[in-house]
């Protein structure tokens, strides 16, 4: 377990604090402040990974979030995280991590097979084969490339940690803690301002992190801001994306560097800030050139070798050469060979440069005017060949175990670019950086093309005064050589094998415009997203084209700028927290007496109560239905909305907001409802009570008690707004229950003081106020309304909801003598459909009142919504499927919800049945539905033949007979009793 | 240059150098019998079944920007006819049968995979309206399935079944169902469209329209005037700006609806799954991304980019429906302008100027639709009468009131 | 985020509001005019008045006037009021 | 997986630090509406009458044990000790009988207090409001949704304390919300 390839001393690691951990089941040992990748390096793991398509070795390329190769599942079973970087990921103890997408290992990786076939495998292939014979695709085809295709395994079981969503606001937000970020957030800039520093990385420093020269000034930053009260540092956070109204997502891995989340801390943090101003710091990454066998493992990032080497005592490999186009390069190449590895040589396409002289100064071997076609080795860099620019065949070969490739850098204008940034070319970088902001955005450092630690905290610090950094004489002009030809595979995009060549082959094939060579090569579309080869495929697509990189430009930036953990996304509301549940105030009553609940929206309501004596279900629910057909039964109904509307002009907008008239309501007395849209379609119904000759209470069903409030409120103050009509809702200030069945009077009347509820003096629609005697001193307010759903005598008692189950519990002790129970949806949807009383599955919003038998109720006179629309021919065409009555022929055939009514042995569909049940009044099953012409009296035959009710879903088809709606009491006089 | 397993193989032995562009690049003429504005899917079908099926082939595809880049270019590739309305899953049925043939016809691989679709429901009331559905479907001889819970998990272990919020039912599947490559769909129309001699113009933007006496007798573009003896909308989102062009109004209002894809794993979701307790629905693309999505944004936009509250939805409702998900990582987000009509249902047919012809208000279901709607296109183009299929689609269905609206969320983009 | 200058809580994010529509067209007293109410829409690309409710906070109905493509949003007055002509 | 927090009288989530304090408030509430063109009479009456001076839009104001949230445009919460005279409602209606229309919402509406110096913090997981000292203070009102819920918010106090107002049937849900917004900062149930 010796870390053979650290560096003698350095680095940011903690080197009396070994962590172990495993990697493909072997245990190795690293430093705290080592990542994954640093630590297999210094013990000379560099195999890593394999690519996606052509299962080809990899190693690690980057040191960053642009890590295209070195992915692995982190940790085991439901916490595994498929395509992890490496370079991420921070060591801690017992961290476990597999290589993936090989089979049976990475070593022997059978898939590389792929590989022979590869000259089949261009860009594109796919779509031009697979074809033949045509059964063939998804029987074998496409089985065979989804397993090979994809990364790692995702986790099967749910995610034991849990996540959360906070909102922050401040005034500046920098995004970025490097030498521009830190400057930006300094101390001048924010005082008396709010302000937060998000880095994705877990140390603050960005590029200052592989510069030891540069701590002092790094500590003193750090330490100004730490003393910032008001300035927030965040590390361990990614700033996903930037969203209209200068609001950003990020998000803050705030337990991913332990083995578990302890107690009470959520595993990582959404973050949705609204910034007055965005300050972009998010430097830039660094690019490959594309050359043959530019993928081998050994091959290596210069600025990445720069941070292993600097940053985490690590030295990536014994003997190693730079090819680069620019100067910064030369500084890892300088600072690892100080760290102690061997420098083979320095291959660099121009014929001469300030590095160049400095190699040559260090007495270092140099092709200038060179560039390296080919590398040698297996699974691992063995050497390169080099030749003469745009020379062919291979003029020497170098022996190294390790290549600093630099191609210059681009700017990390993600987020620029979202923000709605146009980008421009920058010759100098030959790179896009940002143009004019649109937002109240800025960019700095070397995410806007100013490199250099001084230079880049110069920017950032955009004129405040701050001690500078010192002072770093460094050249980031690039002498823009994006691609070497010759034999082998040169890759533009490592993830997903995307080459030179393919890119050529897009353009050939009329794919030459970036998107559509992006969907046809897949460039660019791996999890990270092109950064390192991403502008190399535009150079070579614009070479191929005959045109500037720059006329072909860069697909859209779109979030994530990294990919992000979906339960970040989500936040803290999943699982049972996925939506508020609703109670009702008598809900603890009804637990405590072993209701069956039913979720209505988010409200939960009792469906049934089971007895002791029930088999099933439908014994509850008949039982329940018959007490209240014999007795008397007792419903909670709270649910419904509830709505107070007062004013002079009250009875006016209510006249328009019915299709029936309202303002001709008698006080002290309650009305059938019905509102209509505007397109002439049934929206909701309800009742209507007048309080006081300006005050009316509206009840609308459950499910659309917040559209009815909102529907109000919008004519209110829309196309009435010059009405004296206010609108409050109550649903929750009033529990209401129904006491219904023939003994309702007896059963209340004992109870009741302050209303007389004979039949005189209280008739069917009345309302009135009341005492209800629970006993208690004083009793209980209520109001008591004579409606009814169940079709039977009924009693709607009102109370405010804090003395529901007092009033409740009243009812029932009073009524035990005539033997009430209390009733559930499932009994209350019975009754209603023995009734012929439309609810929810007839008003669905495609039925109008014609179609429900209420056309009748719309005024004759006056203005109401839907009254012009609901005319039009197809509205009142008489063909309309409209509402009627079902039953099975045959008494014990069931009746089922969703079929559909066809004639004989018919397939086309005359309507369909909206609602049926078990009838306790009427024998066998009973149904409403909707039926092309509606009820012709007793029919039981349509056009000559027997009508069904055909369910194919089920291979049923019912003989029916078509009745009135109204299975009982159609004169409505057990309601008036 | 047709493509079979030998040309593929010489190809592969000579260096690839030798394939063709798949479609030209043509430079527009001064007239075409038919010119259709739209270098989408539907645009491209209905070039391709113009000279296909009524051999009408001197025809232009003006394409403002590179074709197959709009919707088409970014929807969640969900192909279905589980539709309730006679009219409407009639139509997607003959466009679902149309899917099934397409390798073959347009002799390029569009990878239509009959994976399944599965609508899940969690109340007795929504096990009625899925029954409903089915059950029509049934009856117009279209495959539907309603599944119990067990069925539910073999087909789709990871559901949470017990624990949610909302504890799932059951499903309506329907076998047939499944995806497709959105892209491949228009590189093949238009590949398989200019083989029969259908001029694609790429950079081309419509910018108005001649119209002599109601009958409108070519374009404006940004490359010039163009003839055309008639003319076929095929715009989307844009449909409301070229109706405008040519002066009528259509009950169509753009909004934004976002989509997702998740970094490439191996094989997790073997179906399609729509989660009816909270808007997602999801699949798996063939190179191991979850691609999935949920509601509109709500507000019309021409945007390709909408807003965080939503991305916020969309995540919490994949996790409550699968909480294995939540490890995973979401890669990429965009936007799609969707042309959302005011009844939820499509408009392919005639409009008040002699000679134009359109399809249009897709809303987010115009993806499974796009062979059909060129089918349809075509034969209205080339007919100058809608075909049976199409006959409901019409534009003056809303003034007659026979309207389509599935949902029954009437007549508000937003909630359709 | 669409931020919405609520003229009676202050600005606050969509998450809070409905949206409602196009506000330029409003209740006909002529029934001919119903049709055009309800289906017609001009459906702008650029600025757009608009109907959002403030459902989350006062539940006022405000009159927005928004860009459709930029989603930059210039004002937001109470229903009875006036918007800036952009 | 999320497991809900416990919402009875105790000490509950991180141990380190000062807990936040959440309590249930039991009070007697009114919604109060003004009529068209009688906002200042109402405002007149009610001062008059009560001595209580109707706060402007995002505001709290007080006189003695009453209170006036302001709640939506012309529209306010009048807030009064559980134990207030039950004539409260028939005063206030007495008194703005034709200015105003008066709905009693004690019932109605859930309320919970807040309080400790990491009550923002909790509220940062609830609520979409930049609630810092200098932008939110005591005596303010929002009308903003908390977790989703359309309700409340009042800053009672410097400590921070503030107030949290729900629909009634959703209070359980609300608790639970607060329970797992404090968890991770530790909270104390009184
Ligand atoms: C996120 C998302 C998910 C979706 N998911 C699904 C799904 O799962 N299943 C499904 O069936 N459907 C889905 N859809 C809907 C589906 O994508 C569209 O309905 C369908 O692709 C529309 O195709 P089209 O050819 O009509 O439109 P487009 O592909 O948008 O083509 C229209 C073309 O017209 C061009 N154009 C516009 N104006 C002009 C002009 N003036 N001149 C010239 N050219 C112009 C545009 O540039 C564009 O290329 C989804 C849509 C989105 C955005
Ligand atoms: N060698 C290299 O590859 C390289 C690359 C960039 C910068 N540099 C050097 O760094 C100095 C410039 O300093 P600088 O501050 O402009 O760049 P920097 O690279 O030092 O700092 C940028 C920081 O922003 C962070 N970041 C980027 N995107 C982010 C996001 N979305 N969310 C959160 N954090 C994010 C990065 O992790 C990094 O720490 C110069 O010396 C320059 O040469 C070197
Ligand atoms: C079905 C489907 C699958 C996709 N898969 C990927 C993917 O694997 N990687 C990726 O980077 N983008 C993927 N995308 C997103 C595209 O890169 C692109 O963002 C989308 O088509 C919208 O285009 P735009 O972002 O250029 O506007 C996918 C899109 C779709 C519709
Ligand atoms: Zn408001």
């Amino acid at each position: 377990m010796t870390q053979r390839f650290r560096t003698a001393k350095g680095g940011r690691i903690d080197r009396n604090a070994p962590v172990e951990f495993r990697y493909d089941g072997r245990r190795y040992q690293g430093y705290r402040g080592d990542t994954l990748a640093s630590a297999l390096l210094a013990n000379g793991v560099r195999l890593l990974g394999r690519s996606f398509k052509l299962h080809r070795p990899r190693g690690v390329f980057t040191a960053g979030v642009e890590e295209p190769n070195a992915l692995a599942e982190l940790r085991i079973g439901a916490r595994r995280e498929p395509n992890t970087r490496m370079t991420g990921i921070e060591l801690h103890e017992g961290l476990v991590a597999a290589s993936q997408n090989r089979f049976p290992s990475l070593r022997f990786d059978l898939m590389s097979l792929v590989g022979l076939a590869a000259p089949l495998l261009s860009a594109g292939f796919y779509y031009k084969t697979f074809m033949w014979p045509a059964s063939f695709w998804e029987k074998v085809y496409e089985p065979r490339i989804r397993a090979a295709a994809g990364l790692g395994r995702a986790a099967r079981e749910p995610d034991p940690d849990f996540y959360e969503a906070l909102h922050a606001h401040c005034d500046v937000l920098v995004v970025g803690g490097g030498a521009a970020g830190l400057a930006a957030a300094h101390p001048p800039r924010a005082a008396r301002q709010r302000g937060m520093l998000c880095e994705q990385d877990f140390q603050l420093g960005g590029g200052l992190l592989a510069e030891p020269a540069q701590d002092a000034w790094r500590e003193a930053m750090l330490a100004a801001l730490e003393a910032m009260p008001e300035v927030v540092l965040l590390p361990r956070t990614t700033v996903f994306g930037y969203y209209d109204g200068n609001v950003l997502g990020a998000v803050e891995r705030v337990a991913d560097h332990l083995a578990v989340p302890p107690p009470h801390t959520p595993r990582q943090r959404r973050w949705t800030i609204h910034a007055g101003q965005v300050v972009l710091a998010t430097g830039a990454h660094e690019r490959l050139i594309a050359f043959p066998g530019n993928d081998r493992p050994g091959v290596m990032l210069a600025g990445a070798v720069h941070s292993y080497v600097q940053r985490f005592g690590v030295r990536p490999g014994e003997r190693m050469a730079l090819f680069a186009n620019n100067d910064e390069a030369y500084r890892a190449l300088f600072a690892a060979q100080d760290a102690g590895i061997a420098v083979a040589g320095v291959v660099d396409p121009r014929p001469d440069s300030a590095g160049l002289a400095a190699a040559r100064a260090r007495g270092l071997a140099v092709w200038a005017g060179s560039e390296v076609c080919g590398t040698l080795g297996a699974a691992s860099l063995r050497g390169l060949r080099l030749r003469r620019c745009g020379g062919a065949g291979t003029d020497k070969r170098l022996t190294c175990d390790l290549l600093l490739l630099s191609g210059g850098y681009s700017p990390a204008v993600h987020l620029a670019s979202q923000s709605g940034t146009k980008l421009a070319w920058d010759v100098r970088l030959a790179a896009h950086v940002p143009s004019e902001p649109v937002q109240n955005q800025v960019s700095v450092g070397a995410a806007a093309g100013v490199f250099g630690i001084a230079a880049a905290a110069g920017s950032g610090a955009q004129g405040a005064a701050m001690d500078h950094p010192a002072a770093d004489d460094l050249d980031p002009t690039v002498a823009p050589i994006w691609e070497v030809r010759g034999g082998g595979k040169a890759f533009v995009d490592l993830q997903d094998d995307v080459t030179a060549r393919d890119i050529r082959l897009a353009n050939r094939e009329g794919f030459g415009h970036i998107e559509h060579a992006k969907r046809y090569t897949t460039h660019m579309m791996g999890t990270d997203q092109g950064k390192t080869g991403g502008l190399v495929g535009a150079a070579v697509l614009a070479q191929a084209r005959g045109v500037a990189v720059e006329a072909v430009g860069l697909p859209s930036f779109r979030p994530f700028t990294t990919p992000v953990t979906w339960g970040a996304l989500a936040g803290a509301h999943v699982g049972h927290e996925f939506a508020p549940v609703r109670l009702p105030p008598l809900h603890d009553w009804h637990q405590r007496h072993a209701a069956e609940f039913v979720e209505a929206g988010h409200w939960l309501r009792p469906s049934y109560y089971p007895g002791a004596s029930d088999g099933d279900v439908w014994d509850s629910v008949l039982r329940e239905a018959r007490a209240v057909r014999r007795d008397v039964g007792i419903c909670d109904v709270s649910t419904l909305g509830k709505i107070d509307v007062q004013g002079a002009d009250a009875a006016a907008f209510l006249d328009l907001i019915y299709a029936n008239t309202i303002s001709t309501l008698k006080l002290g007395r309650a009305r059938y409802g019905l509102m209509l849209r505007e397109d002439g379609f049934a929206f909701d119904d309800g009742t209507v009570s007048r309080l006081a000759p300006e005050h009316f209470l509206l009840s609308t069903t459950t499910a659309n008690a917040a559209a009815v409030l909102a529907h109000l409120e919008f004519h209110a103050q829309t196309a009435c707004s010059g009405l004296d009509v206010t609108i409050a809702s109550v649903t929750d200030q009033w529990a209401a229950m129904s006491v219904a069945g023939p003994k309702a009077r007896a059963a209340l009347t004992p109870l009741i003081s302050g209303l007389d509820l004979s039949n005189e003096a209280f008739p069917f629609m009345a309302v009135g106020d009341a005492i209800l005697q629970d006993g208690s001193r004083g009793g209980c307010q209520v109001r008591v309304f004579r409606i009814s759903f169940s079709g039977e005598l009924a009693y709607e008692i009102a109370t405010p909801a804090g003395q529901a189950e007092a009033v409740w519990k009243a009812i029932l002790r009073a009524g035990a003598g005539a033997g009430i129970i209390p009733y559930g949806t499932e009994a209350l949807g019975l009754l209603r459909i023995e009734k012929g009383h439309v609810a929810g599955p007839e008003l669905n919003g495609q039925t109008t009142a014609g179609d429900l038998g209420l056309a009748r109720l719309c005024k004759k006179r006056g203005d109401y919504i839907g009254r012009v629309l609901r005319q039009r021919p197809a509205l009142v065409d008489p063909a309309r499927p409209s509402l009627v009555g079902l039953r099975p022929l045959s008494r014990n055939d069931v009746l089922r919800p969703g079929a559909h009514l066809v004639a004989g042995s018919g397939s086309e569909s005359l309507g369909w049945v909206s609602s049926a049940t078990r009838g306790v009044s009427v024998e066998g099953a009973v149904g409403l539905g909707f039926l092309r012409g509606g009820v012709v009296p007793d029919v039981v035959s349509f056009a000559g033949e027997k009508l069904y009710a055909a369910y194919p879903l089920l291979e049923e088809r019912v003989a029916l007979e078509v009745v009135s709606p109204h299975f009982i009491d159609p004169e409505n006089s057990r309601v008036r009793a | 240059m047709h493509y079979s397993g030998l040309k593929l193989l010489t190809q592969a032995l000579t260096g690839n150098t030798g394939w063709k562009p798949a479609w030209r690049d043509a430079v527009p003429k001064a007239h075409y019998d038919v010119v259709i504005v739209g270098g989408g899917g539907h645009g491209l079908a209905t070039a391709y079944y113009l000279a296909k099926e009524h051999n009408i082939t001197n025809v232009a595809v003006l394409e403002r920007g590179r074709i197959g880049l709009g919707n088409t270019g970014r929807n969640t590739t969900i192909i279905r006819s589980n539709y309730l309305l006679p009219e409407n899953h009639n139509f997607y049925e003959w466009s679902l049968k149309l899917w099934e043939g397409l390798e073959q016809d347009l002799n390029y691989n569009t990878m239509v995979s009959q994976r399944g679709v599965l609508n899940l429901f969690h109340s007795d009331a929504g096990q009625h309206a899925a029954a409903r559905r089915g059950n029509a479907m049934r009856l117009s001889g279209i495959d539907a399935q309603l599944l119990d819970r067990q069925q539910i998990r073999q087909i789709c272990p990871l559901l949470d079944l017990e624990n949610a919020r909302f504890p799932i039912q059951g499903g309506l599947f329907q076998p047939r169902g499944g995806t497709a490559r959105h892209d491949a769909v228009a590189w093949g129309f238009a590949r398989a469209a200019d083989r029969r001699g259908v001029d694609i113009i790429q950079d081309c933007e419509v910018l108005g329209f001649e119209i002599d006496a109601g009958r409108v007798t070519g374009v404006q573009t940004s490359r010039g005037r163009i003839g055309a003896g008639r003319v076929g909308l095929a715009v989307a989102g844009n449909t409301s700006r070229l109706a405008a062009m040519a002066g009528f109004a259509v009950p169509i209002e753009s909004h934004v609806l976002q989509a997702f894809v998740s970094e490439a794993i191996k094989p997790l979701v073997n179906t399609v799954v729509t989660f009816g307790a909270g808007h997602f629905y999801l699949s798996q693309s063939d190179k191991g991304g979850l691609v999935f999505g949920g509601d509109l944004d709500g507000w019309n936009s021409y945007a390709q980019r909408g807003s965080l509250p939503l991305v916020e939805h969309v995540f919490a409702a994949g996790a409550a429906m699968m909480p294995s998900l939540s490890r995973l990582r979401a890669l990429r987000s965009w936007g799609g302008v969707m042309d959302m009509t005011l009844d939820g249902s499509p408009i392919i047919g005639l409009t008040p100027i002699e000679g134009m012809m359109m399809t249009g208000g897709w809303c987010y279901g115009g993806f499974k639709a796009t062979p059909g709607s060129g089918w349809c296109h075509a034969w209205t183009i080339a007919k100058g009468e809608p075909h049976p299929r199409n006959a409901a689609f019409t534009l003056d269905r809303f003034k007659t009131g026979h309207l389509l609206d599935e949902r029954g969320a009437g007549p508000y983009a937003w909630a359709q | 985020m669409i931020i919405i200058p609520c003229p009676h809580c202050g600005p606050r994010d969509e998450a809070e509001f409905s949206y409602r529509g196009d506000a330029t067209v409003t209740r006909p007293s002529d029934d001919a005019g119903f049709f055009a109410y309800v289906y017609t829409r001009a459906n702008p690309r650029g600025w757009h008045q608009e109907w959002w409710q403030h459902t989350g906070g006062c539940r006022a109905v405000l009159k927005v006037l928004r860009h459709t493509l930029t989603h930059e949003v210039r004002a937001a007055v109470p229903s009875d009021a006036a918007l800036p002509t952009p | 997986m999320f497991v809900p927090e416990p919402l009875e009288p105790g000490r509950y989530g991180a141990a380190a630090g000062e807990p936040v304090r959440i309590g249930r408030v039991a009070c007697t509430l009114v919604q109060v509406m003004a009529r068209r063109d009688n906002a200042a009479a109402l405002a007149e009456a009610l001062q008059t009458v009560f001595s209580l001076t109707l706060p402007p839009p995002g505001r709290a104001a007080s006189a003695g044990a009453l209170r006036a949230l302001w709640m939506q445009p012309q529209g306010w919460l009048i807030q009064a000790p559980a134990d207030a005279d039950a004539g409260l409602l028939e005063g206030l209606a007495r008194a703005c009988v034709g200015m105003a229309s008066v709905v009693d919402q004690s019932d109605g509406r859930a309320v919970f207090s807040l309080a400790g110096g990491q009550a923002r913090g909790v509220l940062a997981r609830l609520c979409r409001l930049d609630l810092h000292p200098r932008v939110f203070a005591v005596g303010q009102v929002a009308a903003t949704p908390l977790g989703g819920l359309a309700a409340l918010l009042h800053q009672t106090g410097a400590g921070p304390e503030y107030q949290l107002i729900v629909a009634a049937s959703y209070a359980r849900a609300f608790g639970r919300m607060l329970a797992t917004a404090a968890a991770p900062l530790g909270y104390e149930v009184v």
